[in-house]
């Protein structure tokens, strides 16, 4: 699997391999460390260490009162994290799984993100919320879901995905240096996926989707964990005498437009690949966003969209799996696309 | 009463038929012996996902559903296969389920997370915490519109009575005199978190106050007592007089999950509650008021061991869903 | 303004000129006589009459047990709604704004829309939900979003917007005969607007999209409140020589992909015009549909959008409508779409 | 309270100097006036949109604030206006806010329903009901955390006790202890929703039990009995020993909010309340108490007329946000 995120310069910093949960508790970590006003909340993300352990043993080091262990209150916990943002602490609020946001729509959607315009600029609100998000562990329909694209309608948010260990580091000490809230999609199976990862302290840009690799003859534009389904894909079809460019879109608010746009220039074909379910998920938006530029006129195929089915996540692996786009997929697609013609 | 038990004759005993307890007894060996089956059944690598098991608590779910007949609704939670298994559940279906196939309550689509068996009552485990609560509700709402009699049984945990759905819905039960029961299986943690940690009162009964509902809190390790507590909330939300809040004081032996390292508890602690296990005790009971002998109960334990291998033997041979039909079920008809 | 519905046989009744919040009213009205498992709930939908005077008088003829007052209780009251439909009643749950609905994304969405795929068709849940939407009355911007689009991205929910009184009655019988929950965007400007409204019971399908003026030059697909001003641009565009066909799509989920198709195939231009935040409305899936159909080939022009800007809505009246598409905009976009060539 | 005065002194005439009585009911006077301003702006068309005033309510509002610096904090609600002039706001901005102007506490974009004053410390009136209540628990981790030293006082009403966000809220801020006050105007009414129907106890102050922290009830209209009940909560807080729940009964006098028929509530009713003017019972008090002349409260009286003149002469003059900058302030930078 091709890794390289191309169009951005490497950090100095020496690297080491940490999965990306690791990435994320040593940006947690150094955040914790430089800044009192930082503080971690969630639910069992003290001794329990997190559901997926990606806090781990930073109560340990940083005790309770840093480190804090939320009731289950979601609406609650959110709108304290919220008012702490905007009175002066950092905070870092855990959601256990993403789908439980569903609770804290209110407090995310019309305070989060509304309060510094409602009051004119007079206040700014630099909460960073963390989601673990999306498939693949038999969890089932309400631990399962992918809903970044709900966030991504709603101004006042910035909403990333990182795809990778060092942007899941880089992406969360950028958003602590936000200073509006920012929504981190973390993808649960990528947790225990091991990357080169930079020793210390840097910022992935948000705003800024990555070339993963390069190519002429399609752009797969995807999110996630669907970034390293593209890769292998297009490994295969470059077997096959097609190259794909693939495209990691990091954060989908605000979209890098320039090198969507800028690679479909290029290739006259896309493909958008996304867990979220197919109908309004983020590949909707890039298909949206290159239909009213002027790349429309390179186009050469119609836009296609892999998204996840019209339906919940479903608990028998073989359903779960094909509720959402696996290689196979890709590479039907992939073909597909290639071979059509205007 | 019947005045010809002895004054200290436990509730339950009292109030029920030999065939009745020993039904009881064979729920709670049956919710035990289908968990540890299930639990082994994931550690071969058989089930995939994750479940939350009661083991432990079995007194608490069979005690709760004692009073309820099929017409009569529960909604459960994560934590739920001891409900179901209460509220009359056919273990062969439930088993079919943790194995995903169409055989299954929720033809493989739920899991343990969402099992249920609606014709029996049972509107379905929840996998979000205090996601039950309005639901039951909802319930008891239709109840009481439509004149039905049924009572509803909300089960949630110490937990979820944190979440704004516990207050919402207390409420607007207790405005409307709605016919429902609250069960808060109180077992001192949510996931790792301990009712002193998360919740402001030393008792979760005493919030029942905060919507003047009856609250009590019962030794939910003993069978009779929750009976006992059930028996007078669902005569209450029968009677039309409104709902009641009960916690049952209990305790999981395993961890919240599968993934669970169990960081938040001492070894003693865990020892302790095990030395009170509620099945012993209703066994004890059983003997002790000369309701069963322990040949008879090593009967019903030896019965449900079959019952059980005989379920995951059907599970095991059941048929997946075709992957065809992900989408089916989404809507009641199709949509295109 | 045309009205005229053009491809749906106007039902057979005599009509009577009420407005939309009237004709809401009557179609609970005729659902709580002719079915004793109807419910309305909602905050002050009694005596009050509802926040918009829809539910008006209805409690002093179906009484207080059928025309129920709940507690400021979204979650609960949402979620006792879903209960309720679950065991037997038909309940339509109120929200006094649909901004509200945020509190109970929960019970929308991880229960209503999931339980009866979770418990693999054993249940159904019949739910009605009334979510008064959208800016124009000075209210500022946690009481004037569009959020539809959150709703028609989660597959189990049926999503309509209707945008004349006749098709608000319609589709309010046709939701309470639907089994599964159905979502209604009401506009609150439009509460107010009369039409011609057949007498008795009648169904308007949900799924069916409304051609609302016939034209070949470009393809308007709009939605809500969004089709009237549509149809005022297209009267000023037709004295230019520009015939602009108007699609109402009334459903968001499912989307009535033929109609648009169809439409798009003959005209090769399409704007979509819709009041929620651009990025992620309405109009990106029915771009993304149209992109990856094959009626992209007979698209002459890009695909323009027009949605709401990316701001929430401010209270200042003149910022409040630069805010969401107005006529000028449509016309302008309209008129250089239909001079645009590929 | 100092030994000269006699026994059945009034607390807030013990605790507070005359000029700060006399500015507490210039204050009241203010808001009543504010009020009365946008009332008429709004009939005669300059004002659009809708308002929740809260005529009526005046000593609620300012007996809150006595005990509060310019370093503690405030939530708000719909109904925010007195919230926002007590915490010491300018009226002219104020009204240049309602108008819609550029000079406005928002710049024009949250009217009356957003209303804040940041630099004083009221960190916004909020148009979610109970939206506020855990933003003021966040603020007091704020303060906690960081050591300021600061209070937060959270407004809300009545209906809002029946949102979840109050429970989860309230049981935060007593499981951390933190420092923050939680008023409850209780009005009667949630809209048209009487409490009698809406919530299960009659007293919303005994829910504190169900966060075991103090609960009080006290008379809203008048100016001493808030201002003590404040007294005692806001020094709890500053020393640590956790918020309180205090439950201020009060009525507001106009309609719910513009589109309101009064459908719900009997001209007596209203007329009852307004015979207990909570500004009349203010100027009785300080006559009786000699601390300030008729002649005095006269001139506050009309020292707060002039001032509002003023102020909608300011707003009235102001210039209009830039159409252009309709999405400035979204982000804190520009994003393309
Ligand atoms: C809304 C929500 N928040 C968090 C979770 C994750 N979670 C699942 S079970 C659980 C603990 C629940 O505790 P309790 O209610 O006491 O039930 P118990 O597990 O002890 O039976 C948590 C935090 C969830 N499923 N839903
Ligand atoms: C979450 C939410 N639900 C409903 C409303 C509509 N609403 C605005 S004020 C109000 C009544 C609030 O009652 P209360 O809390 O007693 O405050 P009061 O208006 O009496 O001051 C309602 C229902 C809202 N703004 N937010
Ligand atoms: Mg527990
Ligand atoms: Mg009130």
């Amino acid at each position: 699997m091709n890794m390289d995120a191309g169009t951005l310069a490497r950090p100095e910093q020496e690297t080491r391999e940490l999965s990306y949960a690791e990435a994320i508790r040593e940006a947690m970590d150094i955040a914790l460390a430089a800044d009192e006003r930082v503080v971690l909340m969630g639910e069992d993300i003290g001794v329990y260490g997190g559901a997926f352990q990606v806090t781990g043993d930073l109560v340990h080091k940083y005790g309770t009162d840093r480190v804090i262990d939320t009731p289950i209150s979601e609406l609650g916990g959110a709108g304290v994290a919220v008012g702490a943002a905007m009175t002066g602490l950092r905070p870092i609020f855990e959601f256990q799984f993403s789908d439980f946001a569903t609770l804290a729509m209110e407090q995310i959607v019309n305070q989060a993100a509304k309060v510094r315009y409602m009051l004119g600029g007079a206040v700014s609100v630099p909460v960073v919320m963390r989601m673990p998000a999306g498939s693949g562990t038999g969890a089932a329909a309400q631990h399962s879901q992918s809903l970044e694209a709900w966030f991504a309608h709603v101004p006042g948010l910035k909403v990333v995905q990182p795809s990778t260990p060092e942007d899941a580091k880089g992406l969360l000490l950028a958003a602590l240096e936000d200073p509006d809230p920012v929504l981190i999609f973390e993808h649960k199976l990528l947790y225990k996926m091991k990357g080169e990862v930079p020793a210390g302290h840097y910022l992935t840009p948000i705003g800024k989707a990555a070339i993963r690799r390069k190519g002429t003859d399609l752009t797969i534009v995807a999110t996630s964990i669907m970034v390293h389904k593209a890769l292998e894909a297009a490994q295969t079809l470059a077997g096959e005498g097609i190259e794909a460019e693939v495209v990691d879109l990091r954060t989908i608010r605000p979209i890098d437009r320039e090198t969507v746009l800028g690679s479909v220039r290029k290739t006259s074909r896309l493909l958008c690949v996304y867990e979220g379910v197919k109908t309004l998920g983020i590949g909707a938006e890039i298909s949206a966003m290159v239909a009213e530029s002027d790349a429309f006129d390179y186009l050469d195929a119609p836009i296609v969209r892999l998204g996840g089915a019209e339906c919940p996540i479903p608990y028998n692996p073989d359903l779960e799996r094909a509720a959402v786009p696996q290689v196979p997929d890709i590479l039907q697609a992939a073909r597909a696309l290639a071979g059509e013609r205007v | 009463m019947p005045d010809l038990l002895p004054e200290n004759t436990p509730f339950a005993i009292a109030r029920y038929t030999p065939d009745e307890l020993k039904a009881a007894l064979r729920k709670m060996y049956l919710i035990r012996k289908f968990e540890e089956g299930a639990e082994e059944s994931y550690t071969r690598g058989l089930i995939h996902g994750t479940m939350h098991l009661s083991i432990g608590q079995e007194a608490s779910a069979v005690g709760a559903c004692m009073a309820l007949g099929d017409a009569d609704k529960i909604t459960s939670t994560h934590r739920g296969h001891g409900h179901c298994v209460a509220k009359g559940a056919d273990v062969s279906r439930m088993f079919a389920e943790f194995f995903g196939k169409e055989s299954g309550y929720c033809r493989g689509r739920g899991g343990s997370m969402h099992i249920a068996d609606v014709e029996k009552g049972n509107l379905g485990a929840n996998g979000i915490v205090g996601g039950g609560l309005p639901i039951a509700v909802g319930a008891a709402l239709s109840a009481k519109r439509l004149g039905t009699g049924a009572v509803t049984v909300c089960f949630f945990g110490d937990g979820a009575n944190n979440e704004g759905a516990f207050h919402e819905a207390l409420n607007m039960a207790a405005i409307w005199k709605l016919p429902v029961v609250f069960v808060c299986e109180n077992n001192k943690y949510g996931m790792s978190t301990s009712t002193e940690r998360s919740t402001a009162v030393r008792r979760i009964a005493t919030r029942a106050d905060a919507y003047a509902m009856p609250g009590v809190t019962v030794d939910g390790n003993d069978f009779s007592a929750v009976s006992e507590a059930m028996d007078a909330a669902v005569a209450r939300a029968r009677a039309g007089e409104g709902p009641s809040l009960v916690e049952s004081m209990t305790y999981r032996w395993r961890g919240h999950s599968k993934s669970d390292r169990n960081r938040y508890r001492s070894k003693e602690e865990i020892a302790d509650w095990m030395a009170r296990d509620p099945i012993t005790r209703m066994a004890d009971m059983l003997v002790e008021h000369g309701i069963a002998t322990r040949e008879e109960i090593a009967g019903l334990e030896a019965g449900a061991d079959r019952e059980i291998a005989e379920a995951i033997e059907f599970a095991k041979t059941g048929e997946n869903p075709k992957v065809a039909e992900v989408t089916r079920d989404v809507y009641t008809e199709a949509v295109q």
